[in-house]
């Protein structure tokens, strides 16, 4: 057995969430160094595992078998494709920055006194509460369990992985809330509590639901692992009922469309997305719902071709919906960051669009734009969050002018925002473009419809851009300082990321295509064919 | 002694009748024991009932042929536990009759209900048993019962035997823990505890002694104040708590008036026109108002 | 030789990267390094100009392949530049008028310490509409096309502190984007239909499908073209960006990125040809926009913003013509380099003057400027005797060509046309004259101006930078590039139009055919004389002999409703703002009470069923006990239910 | 006779027992009820080892008194001390977990 390099790739964040949770209290900045080089090492071996993936080569690689639950065949069992990689490495990338971007986030801020013993921040350093540990430690976890999700070919050990993650994120969302809140510490907290709560509620509902369908699988195909069941499907061993197909793939679809939040099942989102630090905001949006639309890609389709193609009208209704509806709403926010989630609740509308339109197009588009997501609302969320962290406040209407006093800042949120608004040149329009065309070659009407969205997208962040940065500089924002060096050093990659890969996503594409061309074979559908075969 | 023959003829298949008129006279008061045990407003009244009732099912026991049982029923059961109850009965307090009216919404009526399916269906089970006659011990008592239950309890069920000795052990243990109360803190001596008093002020001189008249004189009652109203102070704490007390004020007040009246025909005098008199009378009449 | 069109798109890139990126450092040298690098493309531009010419007519059209952009299952979209004749002209004009407006903004931006970035947002729209009109496939154009948007967006909004300056700059940004959108639907059906969206297929095998989905295609491409050319019905952004420096006026929203239309339809003038009906809608769209923007053109008192709509209307000309078809594509384009020439020139003269004038923008507070700026005086004045078709200018023939060609359409849409373009020269000479008389003539009203009276609460106060101003002639670097545009718009015509030189060099491209109007091309010509000596007669009449007011009068319902852009903008607000606001707000509360009530409504449900079920805990051992022994009772019946059965 | 007549009068104190156990608030009375519903067991389990014609009965009647003689031990004490907490012998007192 060769090096099990995916679950070194897991195991290394876990171990360092250990590590850095067991730094003494006193040693603040000692953990935060420790999160942050053990994020790099998991990128370093994240990039390894790129390296070592021949997209030409089998479907699933790097994989690993062992026996785990051998009574009810649940094996630890790992494997990357194309796609698995793409967003492993998307993990492995923006954990660092995550990390970095929360530099300050957990410090024990003299306002808010340690909820185990009431007294100066200045005791925190002998007193057992250890807020930052906590909170470095809690994402590193939820990196290993994301990354696990991303690598697990077992359906079992997948779900554990899916629900597990979610308890690390409630005590980010809960514990570490957003201090910039207009009705100060105490609303601060319950809305933080009430968020938290929703968060973990509405997540765990649908993982039960899953649950079930999981267990439903077991006993409809007799075995967890993927790559069984799909090569028995294809081969005709083995014969799924149809109506046992629907109702397993409604349950797996559901728990995935809370994860990607799909319209009507959104509304946890705004809340968890607005009253959580941004970088923990980034790590909702950008990470861990991703494993909500790669689940659906790999797992909905995967398994239950036959009921996504019977679903496909509702999904693609609903994901309209999301489109349309989460940019409208989007413009009608007073919150900056919550904004900002509904305008990721239009994207992962798109996301979704391209996964079910069943064209290759669509699907690298939707995978693609997966990645580019990550990275451009990553951009746009975490310059949102220094410029919130500066002011003190969320609410859009406390800004004005930051252009003329923080023109860096100013900058960098402005092609965040061009990129959430999917301009060519920058990586989101690659994707964005391609769901389209994807939808409209077999949809033309869903095609027209998705492409009010860019319209809409261009409202919502153009708005937000002049309220916040542009007009008269208000006069409490007059000192405002501009970008530091560690926040610049956040910030510059991701834009230097979006630009590269707007211009260049070759490198991306040529991972995605095999895994896509897979899918398709999966739910045995092939593109349309042009009208006329274009004059070479 | 129709008991006794009726074991001695236990061989047989069937019982005798005396045994069968033995049953129906002694279960009904075994029934009616328990009833009382239930339903007797004082707890010391439940006790000798239940004593009465396990009594009776020491002769079943008899007459069922295990005679090491029936007696130990009798001296442990009855000689015994019962008597531990009576005890604690005695500390928690004899005659305290607690009332047997219903505090939870609905609880008698579940609990009757509950009782009367519960035997119906024990009823029906047993209707259901086909068993017509005895088997008889005879065969297993033959080397004398007490015999073959040691050889039982020293053989096959040696080990529990062991483990019950184990949990008796326990048991008594723990109701020492129980009970036991570890004095941290040295015992106050008098003078502390008259300082104390005095510093919290609540009752600087010593309680008043309990009533003590010509016809009643007890701890159990209360002395009068000068208007004639009991003192609850004046009676020992254990029977306030028990709510013992006999009030004695009133007839020791009617007396009073009754000697007045008397007194007062023979010497002619109108008893109601009021002039200043040595407190007596001023009191009677304070003391008849207070009895308003 | 192909090589050199990327460095050709590469040098403004890296200035916009350095001036960009480069932070405070390069305040110094910021728009010396910008200047040089839009310089250096001209070269670049002319080097391959030069090469172009030395091959013969036919393959004059270099391709370089750079690398493949977005490579996916069934779906090629490469990075691939085209040069031939057509995108020649306009590389050529881009940089060229680029270069010159760098050149000018070094003056006109000196006292504003943001210059170095002015540069780098300059560059970077340079380079964009570069790979707008080098580009090889559609979606490589779609790229520079939002490129020159999101320049187009940063210098409108340049002066961001004027909330106005970013509205407007929002606005366009907008309103372009419901173009865009139009491009990419309509790229979309090239791929379903033609599985590919590069030019030389898509174009070569037009004929293979069915006149609708063309006539589709074309459509969205014409909407496409609406946003970016300020043409009905989305032409109402141009009037506002005007809020950006003059200079961006000049070069974006006059000479070259509001004519990406004309591009876009010229270039796919093939899809058109075969779409006969989308054609008709281009010459209407083309014919309304010519006389809206003549019309606002006259009753604006804002100097850029008569000029702006001057522009649309001569846009309208150019898309008017290339809806006309093989006749009109190459007048067209000519007709967008000569109008690139005059109006720029006018449009830097008019910052000149704004210059001169502390910025005063309101013509009726001009007045009589010829002697204190002569150069300028000059320049305008040539500019404006070309745009208005004074013969011999540049604006003459190819204006002229046009109304030829349109009549030449035939038939009643010939002749209809053909008037209105008449009717808009017309009005055009009447608009110029306007504004030449009101800012170089009549007596100098910027000497006594009235406060800001209640009477005219529109009127702002004169002193908005202090006190009566000292017109001046602007420094040389401004100067200079004007004088080289007044030459251009003087002579390019002559040098184009003589022979038919331009046409026949576009030819190759966009298959020129000599259209053969009803009457003689003398007769139009002669027409359209006429026309324009009674325009300018009448724009006498009203401004030469009778003085200005400086206060505009209320005017007549059409004056009021054309300052007003002809209340295009109050339909905008009521209707889509408005509407916008109260659709986006109700959808607010809608997912707060319904689709999150629905959430909390279940929580609160099942919380409220938990502390009716906590009652049965009321903590007495007995009811637990009484539980105990129901259960006991239910199970004893269980298993002798069990049992009998 | 018939034999049953013992296991129905064992069934019928059990059940008086366990509706005292229901009804009663004095816990001392509740304990004698429990110890009611011992004694009807043992009388069926003697019954049953009189049928059957083997010991095995008797002795778990015998282990039965034996648990039920701890457990009144046990029990009476935890009553008193619950006496002395409280000062009543209710077990409707001892109602603290209610929530």
């Amino acid at each position: 057995m060769s090096f099990p390099l995916l679950t070194a790739t897991a195991v290394l964040p876990a171990l360092g969430a250990v590590a850095t949770a067991a730094v003494p209290a006193a040693r603040r900045t000692a953990a935060k160094w420790l999160a942050l080089l053990v994020s790099l090492a998991t990128l370093v071996l994240a990039a390894v595992v790129a390296v070592r993936f021949e997209p030409g080569g089998a479907r699933y690689q790097l994989t690993e078998t062992y026996e785990w639950i051998p009574a009810f065949g649940v094996r630890w069992e790992l494997g990357v494709d194309g796609i698995g990689v793409a967003l492993l490495l998307l993990t492995a990338l923006l954990i660092p920055f995550i990390v970095l971007a929360g530099w300050h986030d957990a410090d024990p801020s003299p306002s808010s006194p340690p909820r185990s013993s009431g007294g100066h921040p200045k005791e925190n350093a002998n007193n057992r509460w250890r807020p930052t540990q906590g909170f470095f430690a809690l994402i590193l976890m939820v990196e290993a369990m994301v990354i696990l999700s991303f690598e697990a070919t077992d359906v079992f050990l997948f779900y554990i992985f899916f629900e597990a993650m979610l308890i690390p994120m409630y005590f980010l969302i809960g514990g570490f809330g957003d201090r910039a809140h207009q009705g100060g510490e105490e609303a601060a907290a319950t809305q933080r509590s009430y968020a938290a709560v929703k968060f973990l509620l509405y997540n765990l509902a649908g993982g039960l639901i899953m649950l079930a369908a999981v267990i439903g699988l077991y006993v409809a195909a007799g075995s967890f692992s993927l790559p069984d069941i799909v090569a028995a499907r294809a081969s005709g061993e083995l014969e799924m009922g149809t109506n046992t197909e629907r109702l397993l793939f409604l349950g797996f679809f559901l728990a995935f469309a809370v994860k990607a939040p799909l319209w009507p099942l959104h509304t946890w989102l705004p809340n968890a997305m607005g009253e959580a630090t941004a970088p923990v905001a980034v790590l909702i949006t950008a990470v861990v719902d991703k494993v909500g639309t790669f689940a659906m890609l790999r797992f909905c389709l995967g398994l239950f071709p036959e009921a996504s193609k019977w679903a496909t009208p509702v999904v693609l209704v609903l994901a309209l919906v999301s489109i349309v509806y989460g940019a409208l709403l989007a413009v009608g926010q007073r919150d900056i960051k919550r904004l900002v989630a509904y305008a990721s609740i239009s994207h992962f509308g798109f996301i979704i669009l391209g996964i079910f339109v069943m064209t290759s197009q669509g699907q690298s588009g939707a995978t693609l734009y997966m990645v580019n997501h990550g990275i451009s609302t990553a951009a746009l969320m975490l310059v949102a969050g220094f410029l919130i962290s500066r002011r003190g406040s969320r609410l859009i209407a406390d800004y004005g002018g930051v252009q003329k006093v923080a023109p860096v800042l100013a900058g960098t949120f402005l092609v965040g925002g061009l990129a959430t608004l999917s301009l060519p040149g920058l990586a989101p329009f690659v994707s964005e473009f391609l769901v389209l065309v994807g939808a409209f070659a077999r949809y033309p009407v869903v095609g027209v419809v998705a492409t009010f969205g860019i319209v809409l997208a261009a409202l919502y962040t153009l708005v937000l851009y002049q309220r916040t940065m542009t007009g008269p500089v208000k006069p409490e924002l007059a000192k405002l300082p501009d970008l530091r060096v560690r926040e610049l050093a956040v910030v510059a990659p991701l834009i230097a990321l979006l630009i590269f890969l707007g211009v260049y996503p070759k490198p991306l594409t040529d991972l995605v295509n095999p895994a896509v061309r897979h899918t398709m074979s999966d739910v045995q559908e092939h593109d349309p064919e042009p009208e006329v075969e274009a004059a070479k | 002694m129709t008991a006794m023959t009726g074991t001695s003829v236990l061989a047989a298949y069937t019982t005798s009748t005396g045994e069968a008129v033995q049953f129906w006279i002694l279960g009904t008061i075994a029934v009616i024991g328990a009833l009382c045990t239930v339903f007797m407003r004082k707890a010391v009244h439940s006790a000798l009932c239940l004593a009465g009732t396990m009594i009776v099912l020491a002769v079943f026991y008899l007459a069922n042929g295990a005679y090491f049982l029936g007696i130990v029923q009798i001296v442990v059961y009855t000689g015994a536990i019962m008597m531990l109850f009576l005890f604690v009965v005695m500390l928690v307090g004899v005659t305290a009759a607690d009332s047997l009216k219903e505090t939870i919404r609905g609880q008698r009526w579940l609990a009757l209900l509950c009782g009367l399916g519960f035997g119906a269906l024990l009823a029906g089970g047993i209707g259901n048993a086909t068993l017509t006659e005895f088997e008889g011990l005879a065969a297993a008592n033959s080397a004398g019962n007490i015999q073959g239950l040691a050889a039982l309890l020293f053989g096959k069920y040696v080990f529990a035997f062991e483990i019950t000795g184990a949990l008796l052990i326990t048991a008594s243990v723990g109701a020492m823990v129980l009970t036991h109360r570890e004095r941290t803190e040295r015992a106050k001596t008098q003078k502390e505890l008259a300082e104390e008093r005095v510093r919290k002020g609540e009752y600087v001189p010593p309680l008043p002694a309990p009533g003590v008249y010509a016809r009643h004189n007890a701890v159990d009652i209360a002395g009068l104040l000068p208007d004639g109203t009991p003192s609850e102070l004046s009676v020992s704490a254990t029977l306030r708590e028990r709510g013992q007390i006999r009030d004695v004020s009133t007839e020791a007040i009617a007396d009073l008036r009754a000697l007045e009246q008397r007194s007062a025909e023979r010497l002619e005098r109108n008893p109601l026109e009021p002039r200043p008199r040595p407190g007596g009378s001023t009191e009677l009449k304070r003391a008849e108002e207070a009895q308003q | 030789m192909e090589n050199l069109i990327a460095p050709l798109i590469a040098a403004p890139l890296l200035g916009a990267a350095v001036l960009l990126c480069g932070g405070r450092r390069l305040d110094k040298a910021g728009h010396w390094i910008g200047t040089a690098l839009a310089v250096a493309s001209f070269v670049l531009g002319a080097v391959l100009f030069a090469g172009l010419l030395g091959r013969g007519a036919e393959d004059r059209t270099l391709v370089q392949h750079l690398f493949s952009w977005i490579p996916v299952e069934g779906f090629q979209a490469d990075v691939a530049f085209r040069l031939d004749q057509l995108s020649m002209t306009f590389v050529l004009l881009i940089t060229g008028v680029g270069s010159l407006i760098h050149v000018y903004s070094i003056g006109y931006m000196e006292h504003d310490e943001r210059r170095r970035r002015f540069f780098g947002y300059l560059n970077l729209f340079l380079a964009a509409m570069l790979i707008l009109v080098l580009a090889d496939n559609y979606l490589l154009l779609y790229l520079g096309w939002e490129g020159v948007g999101l320049a187009s967006y940063l210098l409108i909004g340049f002066w961001q502190h004027k909330p106005s300056a970013a509205t407007a700059a929002k606005k366009a940004f907008l309103v372009n984007r419901v173009g865009d959108m139009g491009l990419s639907i309509a790229i979309m059906l090239m791929f379903t239909t033609f599985g590919t969206f590069a030019f030389t297929p898509v174009l070569g095998s037009v004929g293979e499908t069915g006149e609708g989905t063309l006539t589709a295609i074309a459509l969205m491409l014409l909407l496409a073209a609406c946003g970016k050319s300020a043409q009905v019905p989305l032409q109402s952004w141009l009037g506002d960006a005007m809020e950006g420096p003059t200079p961006v006026s000049a070069l974006i929203h006059a000479a070259t990125m509001v004519t990406a239309g004309v591009y876009l339809i010229v270039r796919s003038g093939a899809i058109f040809n075969a779409a006969p009906d989308a054609q008709l809608v281009v010459t209407v769209v083309g014919a309304v926009t010519l006389i809206f923007g003549a019309i606002v053109g006259c009753a604006k008192d804002d100097i850029k913003k008569a000029l702006a709509g001057s522009t649309m209307s001569q846009i309208g000309y150019m898309v008017l013509a290339a809806g006309l078809g093989p006749i009109g594509y190459a007048v067209a384009i000519m007709h967008l380099v000569t109008h690139g020439f005059f109006k720029a020139g006018l449009f830097l003269g008019a910052g000149s003057v704004m210059h001169g004038m502390n910025d005063e923008v309101d013509m009726r507070r001009y007045g009589g400027l010829r002697k204190y700026m002569p150069v300028t005086f000059v320049t305008f004045g040539l500019g404006y005797l070309a745009i208005i078709g004074f013969p011999g200018l540049s604006g003459f023939f190819s204006k002229d060509l046009i109304i030829e060609s349109a009549f030449a359409k035939g038939g009643v849409q010939g002749w209809i046309l053909g008037t209105v373009t008449l009717v808009g020269a017309g009005i055009t000479a009447f608009y110029m004259t306007r504004v030449m008389l009101m800012t170089f003539f009549g007596e100098e009203r910027w000497r006594n101006l009235p406060a800001a009276s209640p009477d005219a609460p529109d009127v702002e106060p004169a002193a908005d930078h202090g006190g009566v101003p000292h017109p001046h002639e602007s420094p040389k670097v401004m100067t200079v590039p004007m004088i080289v545009l007044a030459f251009g718009s003087v002579f390019a015509g002559a040098f184009f139009g003589i022979g038919e030189r331009f046409v026949h060099w576009l030819e190759p491209v966009t298959a020129y055919e000599h259209g053969h109007p009803p009457v003689s091309a003398l007769t139009v010509t002669a027409a359209t004389v006429t026309v324009m000596v009674i325009g300018v007669g009448l724009a006498w009449l009203q401004y030469g002999r009778r003085p200005v007011p400086v206060v505009a009068p209320r005017g007549s319902l059409l004056t009021r409703a054309a300052r007003r852009d002809l209340l295009q903008d109050d339909f905008n607000h009521v209707v889509l703002v408005r509407g916008g606001e109260h659709l986006t707000r109700s959808l607010v509360y809608v997912d707060h009470t319904l689709v999150d009530g629905v959430v909390n409504g279940t929580a609160a449900g099942v919380g409220g069923l938990s502390s009716r079920m906590r009652r049965l805990q009321n903590g007495f051992a007995r009811s637990y006990a009484v539980s105990m022994f129901g259960g006991t009772a239910l199970l004893v019946a269980a298993t002798l239910l069990m049992r009998a059965v | 006779m018939n034999p049953v007549n013992y296991l129905y009068l064992a069934a019928l104190l059990f059940t008086i027992g366990a509706t005292g156990v229901l009804i009663r608030r004095n816990a001392i009375v509740v304990f004698m009820c429990i110890e009611l519903m011992l004694n009807a067991c043992n009388l069926s389990l003697i019954a049953f080892s009189r049928m059957h014609g083997n010991l095995d009965g008797q002795i778990i009647a015998f282990f039965t008194m034996v648990v039920a003689a701890a457990e009144v031990v046990v029990g009476l004490a935890i009553i008193v001390s619950l006496f002395r907490t409280r000062h009543s012998a209710s077990v409707d007192d001892a109602a603290l977990m209610k929530l």
